[in-house]
C-alpha cells in the first residue's frame, strides 16, 4: 500500500533531517530539541512496525527521562559560558563526514545484497491480535523466556544508580568556594616526568596540619594521594 | 515500491546510526556526543524492531526493550561522570580534557 | 603402599608453606612443632616403603600429574622408589628429623624462627623430591631447589655480612657446576630423545662412546659443585656461616651427597665410560687428600668438620670412580650419621661456649659437657675409622674397592688420607675436650646443652656405632645384597678373608697411630705441634692457607673475569652494543616515540581511530572476503 | 498462547546468587556501619567471593546443563571464566582495601560502594562467561563496563581519574553501540539471538558457499570491533593507557583483567561458537589484530616512564598474545589447544598482571610515585617486594619456569599447530621487544640507588595478596599441567 510507504518516508525523513540538525546545531539545547523530534518520529515508526509498546517506552524513557536528564545537566553546566564548538577542527569534520559516507555505503551494500533465511515466527498481525495486542504478546514472551535478562537488567540499573549516586554526591567536607572551580590540577603524568619540579612541594608540617595526628600517605605524582584540590590550593598559597 | 519493505527501515536505521557516529566524530560538547550515542542506540533499536517485524517475531522487540533499559543505565552513569567533570573543571569541551596522553 | 607415597614429600612442603604464610603473625615458636611433626611423619611413612622395597625387591612408583603435557615434550612428575631411593629416603627424613628436634633447642629465641622452620622443611621436601624423581628434568629442578634452600639457610642471619657473602659464594660456585649439569641433561635429551630414567638407561648403548663420556663428565660437573669436589669445594667451608643444624643437615648429611647420589643414579651411563670413571676417581682422591691436609691446620671447630666433610665426599667420589659403587653409597649412609653427629656436637660445644668457635679458646670441656664429649668422641672415632664403628666398615671397604678396582695409586692416597683423617679428628677432640682450660673462666661458663639437643646426639651416636654392621661382612653384607639390583652388571670379585683382614689391620693401625700422635701432642704434651708445623715449614703453610685455592681463584678466575667484564663494558658495551642500539635499538625507540604520538589525549581522535579501523576492516573484508564480486 | 511459567534451575546460578547476596550485604553494611569505620566490609566482600568460588563445587559443570531457556549455560567454559574472575576479584579486594580505606579516611572514597561496583563487574563477567544468548552477553558486558567506568573515576577529586573515566565511558558507549548494531545484524541475518541457533543458521547459510554474504560479514565485523574495544586490541585500544593511568592503581589492576576476561569470553562464545562456520573469515581478522596489537603495545611501552601507563601498554601487548590463541581456532587444531590456550593465558595473566599493579600500589602506600624512578633501590628497601616484582616482570616477559612462560608456550604451540608459523614467530619477537621495558623495572630496583622519601607502612592485606600472587606465579608454573587440563575441559561444552 503506497500510503503506508508514504507515511513511513515522511516520518523517517523528518527523523533524519532533525537528526542531522542535531549534530549541526551550535547550541546544545537546540540539539537536544532536535533529538526529541527524531525520537518522537522513531516512536511513530515503531508503531508502524507492530511495536506499540516499544513506541511508548521510547517516548517515556528516551524522550521523557534521558533527554530531560541531559537537558537538566546542560543547564547545570553554566549555560552562559558554553564555548563555540564549531569550526575549530575542519579536518576532523571532513574526515568524520567522509568516514560516515563510506560506512553508509558499506551498510547499503549489505542491505541491498541481503538474503533472508530466518523462519517466520508466530507473531504476525493476527498472532498478536489473538493474545490481545502487542503489549500482551510482549508480556507473555518476556515473562516466560526472559526471566534472567530481566533480573540482570534490574541489577545493571542498581549498579548504575549506586555509581551515579557516588559520582554525583557532593564531597562531605566540601566548602562551596567559588575559586575552587578554577583550580586545575597540574598534569603530573607526562611521560618524561619533566614537569616534576612544578609540583608544589608538600612539607611535612603542611601534611601534619592537614591530616591531624593521623599518618598521611603521600604519592609524588598522579594520584589522589596528593592531588586533591585542597593540597593544590595550599601549594599555591604558599 | 508499493509496500513497506524491510529495506526501508534498514536504511532509516543505517542513516540514523551514521548520523550519530558522525556526530560523535565531529562534536566537542561532551553532552552532544552523549546524545549522539543515544541516537546510535535508537538506530539499533529500529533495526531490531524492523527485523522482528520482518520475521514476525518478538525476539527483536524484546532485545530493543533491553537496549532501552541499558541505555538508561548508561545515561545515568554518563551524566554522573559529566557532573564529576564539571565539578572539577568548568567545561564540557572534550578537547580541554587531555591531561592523559602519549 | 604406593598410593600415599606422595605424602612423604608433601607433608614437609605443607609445613613449609604454612610456616611461611602464617609464621610471622600467628605461629611464631609454634612453627617449630609443625615442621618437626611433618618431617617426623615423613620419616615414619618412609619406613614401610623401605620395608616393602626390602621384601619385594620391586621398585614402586606413583604418577602424580603431567607437568608439561603439550607437544612431544611430555614430562610427567612421577615418584619413583627403588633400593637406592629408599635408602636415601630414610637417611634424609631420619637425619632431617633429628636435626629438626635439635634445632628446637639451638634456635630457641631467634626472632626469625618461623623463617628457619619454613626453609628447613622446604629443604627436606626438595631433597626428598630430588631422590624421588624419575626423570632428569625433575631431578634438575629440585637440584636447583635444594641449592636455593641452602642459599637461604646459609644466609639465614643475613644481617651478618659474612653470612650473606658466604651464601652468595655458595650460590655462585654452585651455578658453575649446575651449568654443566644442565648441559648434560640437555645432551641426554638430544641424544636419547627422552629424559626419563627408564627410557635413557634402556638405550645407553645407542650413543657413541665419546657421547657417553661427555654426558657422564657433565653430570659429574654438577656433582663437583654440589658435592664440593676439587676445584669447586671452596664454598662449603664458608657455608658454615649458617646455623649449625643447617650445616649438619645440608652441608654434611644430605645435600652435598646429592652429587654422589646422582652419579650412582646414572650408573648405567657412567659405568659405560672408563675415562669418565678415571676422572671421577682422580678428582675424588685429590679432593680427599687436599681437604684432609687443610683440616689438620684449622682452628675453627666447624671448619675442621667442614673440611672433613669435603674429604669424606672425596672418598665417596673416588669410590664411585674406582667401581666401588655400593661402598660409596654405604659410606654415604654411615657418613650421614657420624658427620651429622659431629656437626651437632660441634654446635652443642659452640652453644655451651657462648658462640665461641675457636678451639684455641677451648680445652678441658669434658667435665662440663660429658654427654657432648662422649657422643662427639664416638663421631670422631667413627670418622677416623676406629674399629668397629660405622666409619671403619665403610671406609675400609672403599679402600678395598680401590684395590679391587685396580687403582693402586689411589689406594695409597686413600691410606695417607685416612691417616690425616685420624689426625685432624683426634686433634679436634683433644683440643676441645682435654687439656687445660684456655678460656676465660670468669667470662665463659661452659654448660651442657638442653635435652632437646642432646637426645639427637645420643640417637645419632647410637647409629654411628651400629649402622656399619649392615655392611658386615665386607663385600657380602646385607646392604650389598639389598643395593645389588640398583647396579646391574657390576662385577662381584671374590675377596679372600685374608685380604679383608689385611686391609682392616692396616686401616686400624693408621687410625690408631693418628690417635696416638695427637694424644701425645695435646694430652701428654710430649710432642709439640708447633714444632712439627715449623719442621714442615712451607708444607704446613700450604695446608694452613688452604693450598692457596682462594688466592688461585682470585688470580685465575675472579681477576680475569673482572678484567673481562671491564673489557666488555668498555669495548663491547660502549662500542658494539651501543652501536647496535644506535641501529636496531634506537630504531625501536624511535618507532616507539613516533607511535606514542598517536595517543594525543583527544577523545575525538580516539573515536576516529575506532571508526576508521571499523570502516577499513569492513571495507576490506567486503571487497576481498564476501561473495559480493563472485 | 497461554502464559508458560518458567521454572529455572536455580541451583545452576548459585554462584551468581551468592554474588548478588554479597552486594546486598554490602549495601546493608554501608547503612549500619559508621562512616568512619567501614574496614569490615572488605571481609564481607571477601567472604562472598570465597563462598561463590566454593559454591562452584556444588554444580556438575561437565553435564553442560543450561537453564532460563538456554540463556544461561553451566558448562566447563563458564566454570573456567568464573574461577578466573572470582580469583581476580579476591585479589582485587586484597590489594585495594587498604588503599581505598586510607582514602576513605579523607572522605573521598567510600569503601562499600567501591566493593559493590567491583562485585557488579565480576557478576557481569560471570554472566558473559555463561551466556547462551547475545542478549546475556550484551547485558553482562554492560553491567561490567558501567561498574568499571565508575571505578575508573573513583578518585573523583583528581582530574586525571575523571578524565580517564570520561574517556573510557564515551568510547565505551560508542563501542557498545557498534557492538549492539552488530548483534542487530546477526539477528537480521539469522533470525535468532540464541548462540547455538546462530551457529546452526550460519552453518545452513554457509553450506556449499565459499564466502559469506556482505550482511553476515557486516554483522560479524561490527561485533568483532565492539568486542575488540573491550579487550583493548589495536586500533581500538586508545582508551586503555589513559584509563589505566587515570584510574586509582588497584582499579587499574582490576580493570586490566576482569573486563578483558569478559571480552575474551564473549569473543569465544560469539566467534568460536556462534560464528564458528565463518571461522575462515574471522580467523584472518583476529590474526591481523593479534600482530598489530602485540607489536604496538610492546613497542610503545618502551617509551613510557609512568609505570602504570607502561603496564597499560604491556597489557595491550598481552591482548595480542591471547588473540593468537584465538586465531589458532580452526578445524585442524584441537579446540582445547586454541581456546584452551586462551583460557590458560587469561588465568596466568590474572596473577602476574594484578601482581605488577599491586606492587605499584604497595609503593604508593609508602610515599612513592608511579614513575619508574619510584622503583629505584627497592631491592634494598624491601627485598621481598622487589623479589615479587621481579617474579611478575619475568613472568610477564615469559621466562621459564614462571607461569607466564607456559601461557606463551601454549599459545605458540597452538599457532604452530594451526600452521601459522609467522604468528608464533611474531609472539617470540614481540616478547623479545617487551624484555626491554620489563627489565628496566628490574634494573631500577636492583641497580639504582634509592631516592626520595620512604614512609614505612603496614598493609597486611596487600602484602598477603602480593605474596599469594608471587607464589602463584611461581607455583602455577610448576603445576601448569592441571590448570591447562581444566582449561581444556571447556571443549565438552562446545558443540562446534
Amino acid at each position: 500500500m503506497a500510503a503506508e510507504v508514504l507515511v513511513f518516508n515522511l516520518l523517517s525523513g523528518i527523523a533524519i533531517v532533525s537528526a542531522a540538525a542535531m549534530i549541526m546545531m551550535r547550541n546544545p539545547v537546540h540539539s537536544a530539541i532536535a533529538l526529541v523530534i527524531t525520537f518522537v518520529n522513531v516512536a511513530a515508526v515503531f508503531i508502524m512496525l507492530r511495536a506499540e509498546f516499544l513506541a511508548v517506552v521510547q517516548i517515556i524513557v528516551y524522550t521523557g527521562a534521558i533527554l530531560v536528564l541531559i537537558l537538566f545537566v546542560l543547564m547545570l553546566v553554566n549555560p552562559d559560558e558554553l564555548p563555540d564548538f564549531h569550526g575549530a577542527r575542519p579536518m576532523q569534520q571532513i574526515f568524520g563526514f567522509g568516514l560516515g559516507i563510506i560506512l553508509l555505503a558499506e551498510i547499503a551494500v549489505a542491505i541491498l545484497t541481503r538474503t533472508v533465511v530466518a523462519e517466520p515466527g508466530p507473531w504476525t498481525e493476527d498472532g498478536m491480535a489473538a493474545v490481545g495486542g502487542n503489549v500482551q504478546a510482549i508480556g507473555q514472551v518476556l515473562y516466560s523466556g526472559y526471566v534472567l535478562p530481566i533480573q540482570a537488567t534490574a541489577l545493571v540499573l542498581l549498579a548504575a544508580t549506586i555509581g551515579a549516586l557516588f559520582l554525583g554526591r557532593p564531597d562531605e567536607d566540601e566548602e562551596p568556594t567559588p575559586s575552587r572551580r578554577t583550580v586545575a590540577t597540574i598534569s603530573l603524568a607526562h611521560t618524561r616526568g619533566s614537569d616534576q619540579d612544578e609540583i608544589p612541594a608538600l612539607s611535612s608540617a603542611n601534611i601534619k596540619h592537614e591530616a591531624g595526628d593521623r599518618d598521611l600517605i603521600m604519592a609524588r605524582d598522579a594520584d589522589e594521594f596528593t592531588s586533591t584540590p585542597e593540597d593544590d590550593q595550599k601549594g599555591q598559597q604558599e | 515500491m508499493n509496500e513497506l519493505m524491510p529495506e526501508h527501515f534498514m536504511f532509516l536505521s543505517a542513516a540514523l546510526f551514521i548520523i550519530g557516529m558522525v556526530g560523535v566524530l565531529t562534536r566537542r560538547n561532551v553532552l552532544v556526543i552523549f546524545m549522539c550515542v543515544e541516537l546510535m542506540l535508537t538506530a539499533v533499536n529500529i533495526s531490531f524492531i524492523g527485523f522482528a517485524w520482518e520475521f514476525s517475531q518478538l525476539t527483536g522487540q524484546i532485545f530493543a526493550l533491553f537496549i532501552i533499559a541499558i541505555a538508561a543505565a548508561e545515561a545515568v552513569i554518563g551524566l554522573g561522570i559529566i557532573m564529576a567533570l564539571t565539578r572539577q573543571r568548568d567545561t564540557v569541551d572534550i578537547d580541554e580534557v587531555r591531561e592523559l596522553r602519549q | 603402599m604406593s598410593s600415599w607415597l606422595f605424602l612423604i614429600p608433601l607433608l614437609p612442603l605443607a609445613a613449609a608453606v604454612i610456616n611461611f604464610l602464617f609464621g610471622r603473625w600467628f605461629l611464631q615458636h609454634a612453627s617449630q612443632w609443625i615442621a618437626t611433626l611433618a618431617v617426623a611423619a615423613s620419616f615414619v611413612l618412609s619406613i614401610p616403603v623401605f620395608l616393602q622395597i626390602a621384601s619385594d625387591e620391586q621398585s614402586i612408583s606413583q604418577h602424580l600429574y603431567t607437568w608439561i603435557p603439550a607437544g612431544d615434550f611430555n614430562i610427567p612428575v612421577t615418584l619413583f622408589v627403588d633400593q637406592l631411593t629408599a635408602t636415601m629416603l630414610l637417611v634424609v627424613s631420619g637425619v632431617g628429623l633429628l636435626v629438626h628436634i635439635y634445632s628446637i633447642g639451638y634456635m630457641h629465641g631467634d626472632p626469625g624462627i618461623y623463617r628457619f622452620f619454613s626453609y628447613l622443611p622446604l629443604f627436606v621436601f626438595s631433597m626428598l623430591m630430588l631422590v624421588l624423581a624419575d626423570n632428569f628434568l625433575v631431578l634438575f629442578v629440585f637440584w636447583e631447589a635444594v641449592g636455593l634452600c641452602s642459599f637461604l639457610l646459609i644466609g639465614f642471619w643475613y644481617r651478618r655480612r659474612s653470612a650473606a657473602s658466604a651464601a652468595k659464594k655458595a650460590f655462585i660456585v654452585n651455578r658453575v657446576g649446575d651449568f654443566g649439569f644442565g648441559i648434560g641433561i640437555l645432551l641426554i635429551f638430544v641424544t636419547y630423545g627422552t629424559i626419563e630414567y627408564a627410557g635413557v638407561f634402556g638405550q645407553v648403548g645407542d650413543a657413541t662412546q665419546t657421547t657417553i663420556t661427555v654426558i657422564a663428565l657433565l653430570l659429574f660437573t654438577g656433582a663437583i659443585g654440589k658435592s664440593a669436589q676439587l676445584p669447586l669445594f671452596v664454598w662449603l667451608p664458608d657455608a658454615m656461616e649458617g646455623p649449625t643444624p643447617v650445616s649438619a643437615l645440608i652441608h654434611a648429611a644430605t645435600m652435598v651427597t646429592a652429587g654422589i647420589f646422582v652419579i650412582a643414579r646414572a650408573y648405567p651411563i657412567v659405568s659405560q665410560s672408563a675415562d669418565a670413571m678415571l676422572v671421577i676417581a682422580i678428582i675424588g682422591a685429590a679432593t680427599a687428600f687436599i681437604a684432609a691436609t687443610i683440616a689438620v691446620t684449622q682452628y675453627d671447630i666447624k671448619k675442621v668438620v667442614a673440611y672433613s666433610t669435603v674429604s669424606q665426599l672425596g672418598f665417596m667420589a673416588f669410590a664411585l670412580g674406582s667401581g666401588a659403587w655400593i661402598a660409596a653409597i654405604f659410606h654415604l649412609v654411615t657418613h650421614a650419621f657420624f658427620k651429622g653427629l659431629l656437626f651437632l656436637g660441634a654446635g652443642s660445644v659452640i652453644h655451651g661456649m657462648h658462640e665461641e668457635q675457636d678451639m684455641r679458646k677451648m680445652g678441658g670441656l669434658k667435665k662440663y659437657m660429658p654427654l657432648t664429649y662422649w657422643t662427639f668422641l664416638i663421631g670422631a672415632a667413627a670418622n677416623a675409622g676406629i674399629i668397629p664403628l660405622a666409619g671403619f666398615w665403610s671406609k675400609d671397604e672403599i679402600i678395598l674397592g680401590t684395590w679391587l678396582g685396580d687403582q693402586p695409586i689411589i689406594m695409597v692416597v686413600a691410606f695417607i688420607t685416612a691417616f690425616f683423617t685420624s689426625l685432624y679428628m683426634f686433634r679436634a677432640v683433644f683440643m676441645t675436650f682435654h687439656g687445660e682450660e684456655r678460656f676465660d673462666a670468669e667470662q665463659v661458663h661452659p654448660h651442657e646443652s638442653p635435652r632437646v639437643m642432646t637426645i639427637p646426639l645420643v640417637v645419632l651416636a647410637f647409629f654411628a656405632v651400629t649402622v656399619g654392621f649392615i655392611g658386615f661382612p665386607p663385600e657380602d653384607g646385607w646392604f650389598h645384597h639389598f643395593l645389588d639390583p640398583v647396579f646391574p652388571g657390576m662385577p662381584h670379585p671374590d675377596v679372600a678373608w685374608s685380604t679383608i683382614v689385611l686391609f682392616a689391620a692396616i686401616s686400624t693401625v693408621i687410625a690408631l697411630s693418628g690417635l696416638y700422635i695427637q694424644y701425645m701432642a695435646y694430652v701428654k704434651r710430649s710432642i709439640s705441634p708447633r714444632g712439627i708445623s715449623e719442621l714442615l715449614g712451607p708444607l704446613y703453610k700450604l695446608a694452613a692457607n688452604r693450598w692457596y685455592l682462594d688466592e688461585i681463584y682470585d688470580v685465575l678466575i675472579v681477576r680475569p673475569l673482572v678484567a673481562f667484564s671491564m673489557f666488555l663494558w668498555r669495548f663491547v658495551d660502549a662500542q658494539v652494543i651501543d652501536g647496535t642500539v644506535n641501529g636496531v635499538g634506537s630504531l625501536v625507540t624511535y618507532t616507539s616515540n613516533q607511535w606514542r604520538r598517536a595517543q594525543t589525549g583527544l577523545i575525538a581522535n580516539y573515536v576516529f581511530a575506532i571508526a576508521l579501523g571499523a570502516v577499513i576492516i569492513i571495507g576490506a573484508f567486503m571487497i576481498f572476503g564476501s561473495n559480493l564480486f563472485e | 498462547m497461554p502464559l508458560e511459567l518458567v521454572h529455572p534451575e536455580w541451583g545452576l546460578i548459585v554462584p551468581l546468587l551468592i554474588m548478588v547476596g554479597t552486594i546486598f550485604a554490602l549495601l546493608v553494611a554501608d547503612l549500619i556501619l559508621p562512616r568512619d569505620n567501614q574496614g569490615a566490609v572488605a571481609w564481607v566482600a571477601l567472604a562472598g567471593l570465597v563462598a561463590s568460588l566454593a559454591s562452584l563445587l556444588t554444580i556438575d559443570w561437565t553435564a553442560g546443563e543450561s537453564t532460563f531457556n538456554g540463556m544461561f549455560r553451566a558448562d566447563s567454559f563458564s566454570l573456567f571464566i568464573n574461577i578466573v574472575v572470582l580469583v581476580a576479584g579476591i585479589l582485587a579486594v586484597l590489594i585495594s582495601s587498604s588503599y581505598v580505606q586510607s582514602l576513605q579516611e579523607r572522605g573521598t572514597m567510600p569503601m562499600p560502594e567501591y566493593l559493590v561496583l567491583v562485585m557488579f563487574s565480576i557478576l557481569g563477567a560471570m554472566l558473559v562467561g555463561a551466556a547462551g544468548d547475545l542478549l546475556i552477553i550484551f547485558i553482562g558486558i554492560e553491567m561490567g563496563s558501567l561498574a568499571v567506568y565508575v571505578l575508573t573515576g573513583f578518585a573523583r577529586r583528581r582530574m586525571t581519574s575523571i578524565e580517564g573515566a570520561l574517556k573510557y565511558f564515551l568510547l565505551g558507549a560508542f563501542a557498545s553501540a557498534i557492538l549492539v548494531f552488530g548483534m542487530a545484524w546477526i539477528y537480521g541475518s539469522t533470525g535468532t539471538t540464541s548462540i547455538p541457533e546462530i551457529s546452526q543458521q550460519v552453518g545452513a547459510i554457509m553450506a556449499g558457499e565459499q564466502l559469506p554474504e556482505p550482511a553476515l560479514l557486516l554483522a560479524l565485523l561490527l561485533l568483532a570491533v565492539g568486542l575488540a574495544f573491550k579487550i583493548a586490541a589495536v586500533p581500538f585500544h586508545m582508551w586503555t593507557p589513559d584509563a589505566y593511568q587515570g584510574a586509582p592503581t588497584p582499579v587499574s589492576a582490576y580493570m586490566s583483567v576482569v573486563p578483558k576476561v569478559a571480552g575474551f569470553a564473549a569473543l569465544a562464545r560469539v566467534l568460536a561458537e556462534g560464528l564458528g562456520p565463518l571461522s575462515e573469515t574471522w580467523l584472518l581478522l583476529i590474526a591481523i589484530l593479534a600482530i598489530i596489537t602485540m607489536f604496538y603495545g610492546n613497542v610503545v611501552a618502551i617509551s613510557q616512564r609512568d609505570v602504570k601507563r607502561m603496564l597499560a601498554y604491556s597489557s595491550i601487548g598481552h591482548t595480542g598474545y591471547i588473540l593468537v590463541g584465538l586465531a589458532a581456532f580452526s578445524e585442524d587444531v584441537p579446540i582445547e589447544m586454541s581456546i584452551g590456550s586462551v583460557l590458560f593465558y587469561l588465568f596466568a595473566y590474572t596473577f602476574m598482571n594484578i601482581g605488577a599493579f599491586a606492587v605499584v600500589t604497595w609503593l604508593q602506600h609508602r610515599g612513592q610515585g608511579v614513575d619508574l624512578d619510584s622503583f629505584n633501590g627497592l631491592g634494598v628497601r624491601s627485598p621481598l617486594t622487589a623479589l615479587a616484582m621481579t617474579v611478575f616482570m619475568f613472568s610477564l616477559m615469559g621466562v621459564p619456569p614462571l607461569i607466564g612462560f607456559y601461557a606463551k608456550y601454549y599459545v605458540i604451540l597452538a599457532a604452530i599447530e594451526a600452521e601459522m608459523i609467522w604468528l608464533a614467530v611474531a609472539v617470540v619477537l614481540a616478547s623479545a621487544v617487551s624484555a626491554v621495558f620489563y627489565l628496566r623495572v628490574v634494573v631500577a630496583m636492583y641497580f639504582n640507588d634509592a631516592e626520595g622519601e620512604w614512609r614505612p607502612q603496614t598493609t597486611p592485606m596487600l602484602g598477603f595478596g602480593l605474596m599469594i600472587m608471587a607464589v602463584g606465579t611461581i607455583a602455577l608454573g610448576f603445576f601448569s599441567g592441571p590448570v591447562l587440563d581444566l582449561a581444556m575441559n571447556w571443549v565438552d561444552a562446545f558443540d562446534v
